[in-house]
Parts: structure tokens; sequence; C-alpha cells
């Protein structure tokens, strides 16, 4: 039982990190059709900034501030990266889906290679505080903090991107955009700048996503966002299109399936039962869980 | 722009006798989501007729033309070509047994050349086209077709055009010219001269009544009375997704009910 | 004895000899390759005596990268030896390894396989020497931390792949089969993101002895799961040190590990070994893991060409039943398999976390730990 | 009357064409007998065994991306999996020539039928859906594939380490340095067969469809074709192709890696037609060998001397290949749409319109819609969310 | 300030010359490009506020190209004067903050979003909506609401594309590309009024091919051809000449087929 309830929490965990590198993808590729590789390259670059900070400031602050300081410092990259991205190389192929999946192929390609040559092979410790690596005792399971953390954060960025989903113009606009640009602004939007906003949002995400992987494993690598980016994929797509409860859903599906397909099947059942199950949904349900149909 | 009547045009494979009906539905119905979009519907239609289908915006006569040619499945009712039950079949095996269509919203092969668009469909219609081998040479029948239905058409002079980059209304005479390529034994126009210009109405309109009259059946709809008045066997009226009337076009236009539902007042 | 013909005799000086160093100098093993490939160099100027020459005969030396892609490794080869190399030496990456192995066989040159650690390279032809250790060896050791095992319960912990079932079978012949102890494997799925589970799985079993076998950059993850669960509690844990840069991936349980150690620079004295951490000083690196496999590998290069001359037949003649110091301390390349018969070691950890430095606890006997013969 | 269309014959361009490639096929023929060296691009001379190598690895890429090429440049299916067939070829070869003892010749061939097999019968589960769906059931295979090759339950891929090949079972031209030159031409023959068979099959009726489909697969089936059948004809074609290419990639490497199947290796391929010149064949297969180049080259390039000189900034980046790949790409893709082969033909004087029945023409630079061009409502909707309902014509 | 219609063809008022209305947008010179192609050559004409102008000419003629480039969606050059002030150098959606509504000839209604959702993007900030009218011009899209815009019918989306474009009170000038097409009859009827009606308030360009339906409600007509002006002048005049109709346009007897 006390097996179980810890595998359920940390499966609850690994579905919050899912959802949260997902989310952003999810919420680019829903709104503007871009399947964005370059998902993982925000999220290797908030990562390594966010540790470059968090070592300079080591020692001169305490380890809570400068773990806070770290985080915003490496959002405030990755955002910055990501629109730097959109408004330079993005922009340049809206209306064309295939180039853009290749375009952001390409930058994840050479990011990951270049945090590789600049940072080195090996995965850098990234400082968290102590409390994080502490365990709470939910009903006799020894719970990581870290993934309560996840959870919690998972849950508000959830609820941070129904709201602007559902109670701003922008859903709308960038749905619209996607279709027909042109149409967009003949009615007088800027479709642009709301563009560089959810790229910029994207962009955010990501970044927390990285930095909070990186307190999930204690490390970063040049390849972390790659290997993540993959199961991201699949849950954006057992989610549906566009779908931020659909991709919600699919993460909770997929890391709980994954902790209890690990631990009670055979070895290896975990991963063979994701891809099973992005195969049997795809199939069945073309759009995915709660993708949009008619 | 005449040169059509020297074509050979081919008549049915299987001509059947007149006045026989060539298609047939029967309690025809489609709803999507509980909403019945088309109800009921029994439409017999003749071999050889020209039958127009008019009636107001969201009648049904698009979704009526997507059962015919098998991109909707019907939720009730059967579909009959040529006597054979034709319902549960794809759209692919009802094109190979001679329906063809136009779209109302304009549906082409946007990167290839205007010929390679036509050609396809004469290609297509041809049939034993799976072949990995073998390549598209002069003599080519589909060639010979294609370029006949451009010249038809009056596209003859841009066949080497990327369809993408034609205008509007030269993207619905192209649209036009595949779906005659095939020679088919019933063709299906959605609104063929929407968005042409007055000076080649004319000549579309010729030439539908032309490919009418070497045998093939027509089903069109069209909006605009003065264009169909001409040409139409009879007139079917649809509304709210049924088949209010179908019959002369004399009796049709004096009915007092099409007149207030889609007519309105003369301009 | 193994450089007494170094430098001596420029009269007898032939044509130079190519060798030819193939590592990772990008891609995901870049560091070991790195390693590598300094630590060679070391040893070709401790070997040579400074000079780069054996007998008079200069040592071309070329280097190429693997990117750890073994078709990369194959062009590299195929490009060295159509240029008339006769002796390979390299890759850092097991997979590599494998693969080049074969064609050593194949168009006859010298092959000293580099710091991959699978057993499969030991007696795999007569053309393929090994510079480091292997996975047996490694195993061997751990068994050595723990005191009498007959009747004990030992957990390997490990990814299950070919590097973590390699441990498992090596663990259940020495320590299960060989000293009676009950072996229970727990593998965890290499792509896993949370090991909780499997700390969990290693808890529950109780085991007396927990082996570690792990590689890659899910390491400090499957640590800190394994502290939270609270394995260190009362079981004692084994496992194996790799590179600096790795040491503070244990975490807070750093020190309550027991290490089995392949080469560390603080863990002997030998004139090698001191060679190599001067050399390496100079170039303002601090001597590592692998160095010591690019070392022995040049010490075996520049033995090969004293003896053999440019005949690859007269250099693995040369090399099979060689015995030498190396920075570990005596070595010995069984003539049968080729195996490299070397002392291993044991460490603790001490220090803090940033500042870790690896303690030697004990020296192992070659004779003790040497892997049964291949083939 | 209209211009008569030709599919290239008779016209001087087409002659001036063909002896090029006549020309450029009896220099590649004839590379192992150039005792010559050229500076900077090759290491060597062209005929010592490393050119000879590099230059087979180059062909067997440059035929794998031609294969791919039918896939993606021509029919527009996305796939995420076509790694799987290589990784069939390859791994299907070394493990049938050590395991089965059938001998070299019956165990390829063994290897080629499986080649058809397996494509056919995933092809045809994952074709029953479309677009980004498509390409995640194909990735969702070829992951099964890699999680097979690297857990290795059967005990004969030899996980992650890879296998090699049983040089002893291998016909005796094609082992060893000394040969290096026969495995060079046996890559020269595979893509001159590859080539063909994929310019026949383009240039065929069916490949005509492909293009059709690739455009408006709504409109090919109402015209009576069922777009179903040519993709699964197209995807059992590439991936069968893709499967001899493994073959030969085994005998020039000499085993097996699990790198091949990865889906990052796909996206390599992806890469390299792009590079290339998708919907242009030669485009495919100069991209092909092209990235195999730089792969090999700039790994060089990074550990010599000479860049030891050049400043961090610069000679931290090259180190990584892929880094300098991944930029050229990028490049490539907002630039030179139509990759090599497009600025080829932007260099080249127009041939007779774009599009004559040239259907290579028509595409190239076609995957993408140009923003300022009206959408075809029909099309770009059903085009950008096959799951939308259209009402003119969702098929359900 | 809803304008209720009725089905009475009003009288236009006859005795406004057309010229002496203060022209609110004035092409002078303008050339489009789309991609390589040379699309205008020189375009120049003036539209009178206040009422109906015709954009008329065969397919192909650049019509549409001239409205897409006043709302700069194709590259452009030349001056293009609205109420004013220089356009031709402004983005698309600042031509159209100035008070412009448009009616693409595809209808380019956004297929994905419902019926509401599609009007609600239309809404301009800072202007009043004028929902009323729009859902008494067309019932349907008020029972539609919560439909994808993408399953009308055609003729229903291009009441929606109608209704986008007349929702916004602040509009002064309207671009309509092929009003009529795929509406029926009587709808056809009822938006020629409407807009009839609106044209005091709007400014309207309307290109339209059914000329049996424009020639009532056009002042002003301008012809291209070839992407050339070239004819502009006072609409009845034009439509009674019957060899200037023949001659640019290709019509037999006066226009309609009726
Ligand atoms: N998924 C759906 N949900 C609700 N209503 C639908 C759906 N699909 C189609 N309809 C409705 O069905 C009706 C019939 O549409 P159809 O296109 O057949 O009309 P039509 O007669 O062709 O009209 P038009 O003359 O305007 O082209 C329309 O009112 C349309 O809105
Ligand atoms: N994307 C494009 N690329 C190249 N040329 C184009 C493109 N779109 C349109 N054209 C050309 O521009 C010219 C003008 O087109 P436009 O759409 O303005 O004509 P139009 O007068 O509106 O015709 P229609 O009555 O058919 O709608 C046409 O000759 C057309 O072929
Ligand atoms: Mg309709
Ligand atoms: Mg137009």
């Amino acid at each position: 039982m006390t097996t179980f309830l810890l595998l359920t929490v940390t499966g609850l965990g690994l579905a919050g990190l899912y959802f949260l590198v997902a989310s952003g993808l999810s919420l680019i590729y829903g709104l503007m059709d871009v399947l964005n590789f370059a998902h993982a390259a925000f999220l290797t670059v908030g990562a390594y900034a966010s540790w470059l900070v968090g070592t300079e400031l080591t020692g001169v602050l305490p380890v809570g501030v400068v773990f806070v300081v770290a985080l915003l410092a490496g959002l405030v990259v990755g955002t910055l990266v990501a629109v730097l991205m959109e408004l330079g190389l993005v922009r340049r192929l809206y209306g064309d889906h295939v180039g853009q999946v290749l375009l952001t192929v390409g930058l994840l390609l050479a990011v990951t290679a270049l945090a590789r040559a600049v940072f080195g092979s090996d995965p850098v410790r990234v400082v968290v505080p102590d409390w994080m690596n502490e365990v709470t005792r939910i009903g006799g399971a020894a719970v990581p903090n870290s993934r309560l953390v996840v959870i919690v954060t998972a849950a508000l960025v959830f609820a941070g991107l129904m709201f602007f989903l559902r109670r701003t113009r922008y859903g709308l606009v960038i749905r619209a955009g996607v279709e027909n640009r042109d149409m967009v602004s003949a009615l007088g939007i800027d479709v642009g700048r709301a563009f560089t906003l959810v790229f910029a949002i994207g962009g955010a995400l990501a970044s927390l996503a990285g930095i909070l992987t990186g307190a999930f494993f204690g490390t970063i690598t040049a390849e972390q966002g790659t290997s993540l980016l993959i199961f991201a994929f699949i849950v954006v797509i057992i989610g549906g299109l566009g779908s931020i409860p659909g991709s919600a859903l699919a993460a909770l599906a997929v890391g709980l399936l994954q902790q209890y397909a690990n631990y009670y099947g055979a070895v290896g059942m975990g991963d063979l039962i994701v891809v099973a199950m992005l195969a049997v949904v795809l199939l069945v349900r073309p759009q995915g869980l709660l993708g949009r149909v008619a | 722009m005449s040169s059509v009547d020297t074509h050979d045009l081919r008549g049915p494979a299987v001509p059947a006798p007149a006045g026989r009906p060539v298609m047939r539905t029967s309690g025809l119905g489609f709803a999507v989501g509980g909403v019945r979009i088309v109800s009921d519907v029994d439409l017999d239609v003749r071999q050889g007729e020209f039958l127009a289908v008019i009636g107001p915006n969201g009648a049904g006569k698009t979704t009526l033309f997507n059962l015919l040619t098998g991109l909707y499945r019907p939720t009730s009712g059967s579909i009959e070509l040529a006597g054979d039950d034709v319902t549960r079949l794809t759209p692919a095996q009802r094109a190979r047994r001679g329906m063809a269509r136009s779209f109302q919203v304009t549906s082409l092969f946007t990167h290839l050349s205007v010929l390679e668009n036509v050609r396809l469909a004469a290609r297509a219609h041809l049939g034993g086209s799976a072949r990995l081998l073998g390549r598209i040479g002069r003599g080519d029948e589909a060639v010979r077709r294609a370029e006949e239905a451009l010249e038809t058409v009056g596209l003859a002079d841009r066949a080497t055009e990327t369809a993408a980059n034609l205008s509007h209304g030269n993207k619905r005479k192209l649209d036009l010219a595949i779906a005659i390529a095939g020679e088919p034994r019933v063709l299906l126009l959605d609104e063929p001269t929407a968005g042409m210009g007055a000076d080649d109405l004319p000549p579309v309109i010729d030439l539908i009544g032309r490919i009418h009259a070497r045998g093939t059946t027509i089903v069109m709809v069209e909006h605009r009375m003065d264009l169909i008045l001409g040409l139409a066997d009879r007139i079917a009226v649809m509304h709210h997704g049924s088949l209010l009337a179908c019959d002369e076009p004399d009796t049709v236009m004096a009915d007092p009910t099409v007149q207030t539902a889609y007519l309105g007042e003369p301009l | 004895a193994e450089d007494s013909t170094a430098g001596s005799g420029a009269e007898g000086g032939e044509g130079a000899v190519k060798v030819g160093v193939v590592t990772s100098q990008s891609g995901l093993l870049s560091a070991y390759g790195k390693q590598f490939k300094e630590g060679f160099e070391a040893g070709i100027d401790y070997a040579t005596d400074g000079t780069g020459e054996v007998d008079g005969r200069a040592l071309e030396i070329e280097y190429a990268d693997d990117g750890t892609d073994p078709a990369k490794a194959t062009a590299a080869v195929t490009s060295m030896v159509g240029d008339g190399t006769q002796i390979i030496t390299g890759p850092v990456s097991s997979g590599v390894a494998v693969q080049v192995a074969p064609l050593a066989e194949q168009n006859q040159f010298l092959y000293i396989s580099g710091a991959a650690a699978t057993d499969g390279i030991t007696g795999i032809n007569d053309y393929t020497f090994r510079s480091g250790r292997q996975t047996y060896q490694d195993v061997m050791t751990s068994a050595s931390l723990v005191g009498d095992l007959e009747g004990k319960k030992v957990v390997v912990f490990a990814q299950d792949y070919e590097f973590g079932q390699a441990n498992v079978a090596a663990v259940e012949a020495v320590l299960g089969e060989g000293q009676g102890a009950e072996v229970v494997p727990v593998l965890s799925p290499v792509e896993t993101s949370d090991f909780t589970p499997f700390a969990r799985q290693v808890v529950d079993e109780q085991p007396d002895l927990v082996f570690v076998a792990w590689a890659g950059e899910t390491t400090n993850a499957m640590w800190q799961s394994l502290s939270q669960q609270g394995v260190f509690d009362g079981t004692t844990v084994v496992t194996g040190l790799a590179d600096r840069a790795s040491f503070d991936s244990f975490g807070p349980a750093a020190q309550k590990i027991d290490f089995l150690s392949h080469y560390f620079a603080e863990a002997s004295d030998t004139e090698a070994n001191q060679a190599l951490v001067a050399y390496l000083e100079e170039e303002g690196v601090e001597a590592d893991i692998f160095h010591n496999d690019g070392f022995v590998a040049a010490q075996m290069v520049v033995q090969a060409v004293a003896e053999g001359g440019e005949d690859v037949e007269a250099m693995v003649d040369a090399l099979e039943g060689w015995e030498f110091t190396g920075p570990k301390g005596e070595q010995q390349v069984r003539e049968d398999d080729h195996a490299l018969i070397q002392p291993m070691f044991t460490a603790t950890l001490s220090g803090e976390i940033g500042s870790l430095t690896p303690e030697l606890a004990d020296t192992l006997d070659p004779a003790d730990i040497a892997p049964p013969t291949a083939g | 009357m209209t211009e008569r269309h030709t599919t290239g014959t008779g016209t001087t361009a087409a002659h001036v064409r063909r002896v090029v490639v006549v020309a450029l096929l009896g220099l590649a023929v004839a590379i192992p007998f150039l005792n010559r060296e050229v500076p900077f691009v090759f290491d060597g001379a062209l005929d010592s065994p490393g050119v000879l190598h590099l230059l087979a690895l180059m062909l067997v890429f440059g035929a794998l991306a031609l294969t791919y090429d039918l896939l993606f440049g021509f029919t527009g299916l996305l796939s995420f999996g076509h790694a799987l067939y290589f990784a069939l070829g390859v791994y299907g070869t070394v493990v049938v020539t050590s395991e089965l003892g059938l001998g070299f010749g019956s165990g390829v061939l063994l290897v080629l039928v499986a080649g058809l097999v397996l494509p056919l019968v995933v092809g045809a589960v994952c074709l029953r859906v479309k677009d980004i769906a498509f390409a995640m059931v194909t990735l969702a295979f070829a992951q099964a594939g890699a999680i097979f090759v690297v857990r290795d339950p059967l005990d004969v891929t030899g996980g992650e380490l890879g296998r090699s090949l049983p040089f002893r079972e291998v016909p005796e031209a094609f082992v060893g340095i000394v040969n290096t030159r026969n495995v060079y031409w046996l890559a020269l023959a595979l893509v001159v067969v590859v080539y063909v068979v994929a310019h026949v099959a383009t240039r065929s009726p069916a490949g005509r469809v492909w293009q059709a489909i690739r455009e408006n697969e709504r409109r090919v089936e109402v015209l009576g074709l069922s777009p179903y059948r040519y993709k699964l004809t197209v995807l059992v074609l590439a991936s069968f192709l893709a499967t001899a290419c493994g073959v030969v990639y085994v005998l020039v490497v000499g085993g097996a890696n699990p790198r091949v199947t990865t889906s990052t290796f796909t996206l390599t391929l992806l890469v390299m037609v792009v590079l290339g010149g998708a919907g242009r064949l030669w485009g495919a297969l100069v991209g092909g060998m092209l990235y195999t180049y730089l792969d090999h080259r700039l790994a060089e390039l990074a550990t010599s001397p000479s860049m030891q000189d050049l400043p961090a900034v610069v000679r931290v980046p090259l180190s990584e290949p892929l880094f300098a790949l991944g930029v050229l790409f990028v490049i490539v893709v907002l630039f030179v749409p139509g990759g090599v082969a497009g600025l080829v033909s932007r260099v080249r004087p127009a041939r007779t319109g774009r599009g004559g029945g040239d259907v290579a023409t028509a595409v190239a630079g076609g995957s993408r819609t140009g923003t300022v061009q009206q959408p075809d409502q029909a099309a770009t909707g059903a085009a950008h969310d096959g799951a939308r309902h259209e009402h003119e014509g969702a098929a359900r | 300030m809803t304008t209720r219609p009725d089905h009475r063809v009003p009288t236009a008022p006859e005795n406004d010359p057309p010229d002496a209305a203060t022209p609110i947008l004035r092409l002078d010179g303008v050339d489009a490009f789309i991609g390589e192609s040379h699309i205008l050559h020189g375009v120049g004409f003036t539209v009178p506020a206040g009422q109906i102008t015709a954009l008329l000419g065969r397919n192909g003629a650049g019509k549409t190209t001239t409205l897409r480039s006043i709302l700069g969606l194709v590259e452009r050059r030349g001056s293009i004067d609205l109420d004013g002030q220089d356009v031709s150098g402004s983005t698309t959606h600042d031509v159209v903050r100035r008070g412009v509504g448009y009616v693409p000839e595809n209808r380019d209604v956004f297929a994905g979003l419902t019926v509401a959702e599609n009007l609600r993007l239309a809404e301009r900030p800072g202007a009043g909506h004028r929902y009323d009218l729009v859902h008494e011009l067309f019932p349907r899209l008020k029972e539609r609401r919560g439909q994808r815009a993408g399953s009308m019918s055609g003729g229903e989306q291009q009441m929606l594309a109608l209704a986008r474009a007349l929702l916004n009170d602040d509009n002064r000038l309207l671009l309509i590309d092929e009003p009529s097409q795929g509406l029926a009859p009587n709808l056809v009827r009822e938006v020629a009024v409407a807009l009839e009606q609106m044209a005091q308030l709007v400014t309207t360009v309307v290109v339209e091919q059914n000329l049996a339906v424009i020639r009532h409600m056009a002042r002003r007509v301008v012809v291209l051809d070839q992407g050339r002006v070239v004819h502009e002048g006072s609409a009845p005049e034009f439509f009674e000449d019957e060899a200037l109709t023949q001659e640019l346009l290709g019509v037999h007897h006066g226009g309609a087929h009726r």
C-alpha cells in the first residue's frame, strides 16, 4: 500500500514534469500549428542560464534566495531567447508549417550541440535548497519534496494557461491567425504581436520546465531537453491538438501508467506502454483525447 | 473556342435508356450531432437529363452532393447509381463508376501546373494509373483530354502556369475543367459559375449545355435563375434539408412558395 | 624496463611508425575522449623520454574524432590504416570498440582498445588488446569491500541495458556462484525519469550489500532517490568511482558510499603515475580516470614498436605476456586473451560537495581479481 | 494550341543533362583509379581507402536520403519512422548472418523480403491516420524498434553496444581495407539502382498521383483514386529501398549500432533531404552526401591543428559538428528554399516554363504555401488540421 | 444607429454629382507585386465619399489585387491616400484601424472558430458593434452562433464574411469583393439594399461580376484590365453604353443574362 501510494505520488510528480514540458509545446502547437522542436532548446537555455546565475551567486546569498534569483534569471533568458527567435527567424516562415518544423529542428540540433560545446558533456549540478531534497511522509511513503513542488507548479501553470486562453482575446486571435494571417490583420489586429507573445509564453514555460527538471534530477545536461521532448510530444498528441486540458490529462495518464508499469510490469514496460498508448489512441481517435473536432 | 464539337466526346459507357433513373436516392438523410441537415430525400435523376438544384442558403444542396459523391456517409437511406447500391462505397469507388463533381469552394492541386491538375483527373478516369512503371508521354490519352478540357474552359494559354497563381475566377474554371476532364456519366456541379466574369459566362454555360447534349447527366446547383432556365430539364427545390419539389421549370417557377422562400421580389 | 629501449640507438632508426588515436572529441563521451588523448600524450612523453621516437623511429601520431559514432570511427580507422597506419588505439566507448576490434583482425593492424569496459573485447581476436580495466575486475573489487558474503543478500541496482546487465552477470558469477551470496537484480529502464520506486524496491529487499552499476546523466537523480528512500541506513552501498566531474553527482550520499576504483591520481605513487600527474599539471589538467588508459595505451604502443618494429605480428608477440609498471602499478598483458591484469582500488570520498576528494582505502592484488580466461 | 507538354525528351536541355549525368557517373566509377589529391576537400588521394570509405558512406546516405525524399518530398508524408527500415537492413543483415547460418546471399535476400513485409504491415496501420498523427504513429513504431534493439530481449542485437558483422560469412571481395574500392562501387551501384527506381517511380502514373496527394488528398479521392493505396505503395517502396541501403551500410561500416534506430537519426534524414532540396531526387542525393561529408569532415577539421589557434568563441562551437550543421540547416530553410537543388535551378536559366509536366519543377521549393497567395480555403483547411471536419467534404 | 433594411429599392439621389463629393480614397500610380509577378501597373482612381463605387473587370484583371494593395496585403508601390493620409507604407492592421471593413472574395472566414468567435474577432476596440443590424440582415448567424464556421454552407459563410465587415460602426470605407457570390437571389437583394442604405455613412467599393446586381447600386465605376485602369466614370453612363461594356467587360446586351 505504501509502495502504491509512493508510486502514485511520484507518478503525479512525473506527470507534473511532463505537463510542464508539454504545456508550452501544446500552447504553441495548438495555437500556431508549429511543432516546435526548439522547445527543447529553450528548455536547455533556461536551465543553463539559471545554473550559471545560481553558481555565481552561491555563497554570496542564502541558498533559498539563490534558487529564486536563478529561477527568475533562467525564466528571463529563456523567454528572451524565444522572443528573439520568433522575431528573427520563425516570423519569416508563417504560413509554411513544414518550413517551421524544419527551422525548429535545425535550432534544436544547433543549440544542443552548442550547449554541449560550451558546458561540456558531463552533467552540471544545480543548487537547490536542501529542503527540496528532503522528503515529506505521506501515509508512510517518503515523498521527495521536489516532486511536490513540481506538482504544485504544474497545477498553477495549468490554471494560468486556462485563464489566458479562456479569458483573453489572444487565444482567438492566434487560432484565427494560424488559419489565415492576412485576414486577421485585415480585421485590424496586429497578429505579429500576438504571435510573439505566445512564443514568449512558450519560452517561459519551457525554461520553467528546464529549471524544474534540473531540480528534479539534480543535474542539467545538454541532452535533457531532447529526451524529455519526445515524451512531451507524446503527451501533446495523446491529449489532442492544442488542448491544454487534454495535455494535462495525457500527462497524468502517461506519468502514472509509466510509474506503475515500470514497477509492477516487466522491466522496460513503462516505455513500451507509453508508445503503445500513443499508437492506440491515435488509431482509435486520431484527434487525441480532447482534440478539437467538428 | 468552338473546337469542342470536333472532339471525340465519348458518351457514357453503357447508355441506359433515356428516362430511366441513372441515380436514385431513397429516404436519404444526414445529421450531425443530432442536427438534421438533409432529411428523407427521394430523388430520381434520369439518364441524360439536366437537373438543376435550387434552394436558399443552407438548404442542404452541397450536403446532398457530398452524400451523393460519398464524402459524407448518410445517416439514413440509400443511394443507387445505375441500378447498383453505392451507399457504402468510397468516393474513389463512386468516381470510378462515372461520377464527377466540381466544388463550391475551389479544390485544386495548387502547386501543380494547370495542365497537370486536369491530366490527373483525366488519368483517374481512364483507370489503370497505379503503375509504377512507364511515363507520361506525348501521345498520352490523358494529356490529350486534359488539353481539350482546358481549351474548353478557356484556360489553354495558362496550361503551364502553377495553379496557385491563377485569379479566383480562373481557379473556378480550372475546377470545372477537372470535373469534365473525366468525361463522367454523371456530373455534379456546385455553383460552377460563381465568380466567373460576365464575358466568360456564355461560353461556360454553352459548354455545360454541350456536355449535356452529348448524353452526360448533369446535376447543377446554381443560384442564378437566368442561367438555369435555358438549360434545365427539371428543377429540384431544396428547403430546410428536404426536397420541396422536383418538376419542370415552368411548374416550379410558378410555385408561390418557391417565389417567396427563394427568389424574393425581382430586382 | 619498459622504456629501456626507448631513446637508444638512433642509428638503427628506420622509417617512422604511424599511430592513430581515435577517440571521442565531440559527442556524448567527449570528456572521456579528451582524457584519453591527454593521457596518451603524457604516456608517449614518458615512454619515449620526451623524444617522441622509439629507437630512432619517429612516432607519427594522428588523432581523429569518432564523435562516439561507430561509423565515424570505422571511417577514421579505414582512412588511417589505408594510409599505412599499423597501430590504432582509441575509443572510450564500448560500442565503438566492439565495431573497431573486428577490423583489426580483417586488416591485421594492432588495436589497443581504450577505456571501453566491456568484457567482450577481451579475447576477441589476436590483434586486439586493451589498456583499461574490464567490468569483471570492477565487480571483483567490490567483493573485497564486504567480508564474507555467504548467505547474505546482494542487490544489484543497475540500468537495464548492456552495461547494467553485464554487471549483473558479473555479480551473479563472482558474488553469487563464487561466494554463495543471494543476488537480486533491480533493473531500471534506461530512460526512466523518476527512480523513487526502484529505490523503494531496493530498500524493500533489505539487502546486506547494494551494488550500484550506473552510468550516464541520471546518476545524480538515482543517488538522490536512494538516499531519500533511506537505503544508506544500515546497508553497505558499493559503486564504481568514475571521473572527477561525476563526484558531485553522488550528492549528500557521497561520504556514505564505498567505492571501487579503476584509477585516481592519489591512488598510487609509481614513477609512471608521478610522470602522468606532472605532465598533466603542466597542461593545467587534474589527472583523472581515463588519463590512465591513454597513458597505458601509449606505453603499450612504445613497447610494440620497440620490439616489433614495423611488423604487426611481432608487435603482437611483443605485447603478449608483457609486464610493466603503469600509473596504477604492476600490470601484465595476459598472453592467452590479452586481458590486462592490473591492480584495482577501493576508496571513499571525503570533503564537501564541490570539493570532494577520493581517499584510498585499499589496493587489490592484480592476481586476486584477474578475470577468467576468455575465449 | 497549347504548348505540347513534354517530360524533357527531345529538348537540348535534356541532352545536356544526359551528357552531364553520364560524365558524372563515369567519373564516379573511375575514382578508385585516380591517384590524385584534392586539397582541402579530402584528406588523402582519391584512391586511398580513407577517401573511398568516406565516399561510400556519403553514397549510402545519399541513397537513403533519396528514399526518404520519396515519402517526404514527393508524397508529403512526414514520417518519423523511416529509420526503422534502414535499421532493419542494418540489424537484419548482421543478425541473420551471425545467427542463422544461411550464407550471406540468402541472408540478405531474407532481409530484403522482411524489408517488404514490415513496411506493408506497419504502413497499413500507420496510414490510417494523417499529418502529424501519422508522424507520431510512425515515431511510435520506430521507438518500439529502438527499444527492441537496445533492450535486446532475444539477445541478438548486442544492446547499446551494437554488434559487428561476422566478416568471415561475408563475400571476401567486400572484406578488409584493401577491398574498400569494391565497397565503394557497391555503394555507387546502390545509388544508381535507388535513383533509377525512384526516377522511374516518380515519373510513372503512380508517381504523379503521389504528387497530387501531397497537394490535395481529398481531391484525389474525389477523382476516383484511393490515396491510401498510393501512399502505402510509396511507403513500401521507400522503406524497401531504405532496407537495401541498410544492407550496404553494414558492408561499409562493418557492423550495427543502435544509433541508426533513434529518432534523431530520422531527423537527420529530414535535414539531409531539405538541405539538398525536397522533391528533387538529385537534390536529396546531394543533400545526403553533403551532410555526411560535413558531418565527418567538420569533426576532423575541429581536431586539426590549424583550428587550435582560433579564438575560443569560434573554436568551441565548431568542435561540435552538429552545431555547424544545425546552423547551416537553419540558413538553408530560411534563405534557400529548395536547398541545393533550388540554388542550382535559380542559377540556371529557367527552362520552358514552370511545371510544364515536370512535376519536380513544380514542387521545388513547394514545401511552402506562400503567405501572400490567397489560401485555397478547402485545401488549407484540410491540410492544417486533418481532424477538423470540413464542411466541403471531410470524409468520415 | 441601426439601419433597418427594407425591401424597397431606395431611389438614388440623382442630382448629387458624384465628383463633387470629397474623395475618401485616392490611388495614384499604384504598382503591386505577388512574388515575382508584377500585377498592377500604375493603377490610379478616386473613390468619392458617401456612395458606392464599382470596381469591374474580367477575371484576372487585378480587381482583388487592387483591394488587397489598399489594405497592404500585397507588396505595393505608389500613393494610396485614405482620408487625407498616405497609407501606402502602413501595415494592414494600421490601415484597417482607420475604419476599413473588408470582405474577401474567398470569404476567408476562420473555419476553426465558431460564428460567434468570428464576429468577436472582428469587433474593433473603441467602436460600437452593430450586432442588431447584422442579426437582422442575417438571422441565420444568430441561430448558428455556436457552429464552426467551416461547417457552414457556402452562402452562410458569405453572410458571415459580410457581417464581419458591417459589424463596426466606425467604419468609413468598405471594400467588398464579390458580395453576391453564393448567396440566394432573395438575399442578394437584401444585401444590395443594405449596402445602398449604408453607403451614405460608409463609402463602399464593390467588386462584382454579376452586373445585374451592381448596376443599380453603383454611382461610379472603375474598370480594370490587365492591371491597368481602362475606364473611370459615372456608373449610369457606363451601363447605358453598350458598346463600352461590350468592349471592356465582354458583355452582350447590357450586362445581365436575364
Ligand atoms: N457540423 C454541422 N453542424 C451544424 N450544422 C451544419 C453542420 N454541417 C453543415 N451544417 C448546416 O447544414 C446546412 C446545409 O448546408 P449546405 O452546404 O448543404 O447548404 P447549401 O444548400 O449548399 O447552401 P449554399 O447555397 O449556401 O451553399 C447549413 O445550414 C449548414 O450550416
Ligand atoms: N499568387 C499569385 N502569384 C502570381 N500571380 C497571381 C497570384 N495571384 C493572382 N495572380 C495573378 O494576378 C492577376 C490579378 O489577379 P486578381 O485576383 O487581382 O484578379 P481579379 O480581377 O480579382 O480576378 P477574378 O475576377 O478572377 O477574381 C491575375 O492575372 C492572376 O493570375
Ligand atoms: Mg452549397
Ligand atoms: Mg478577384
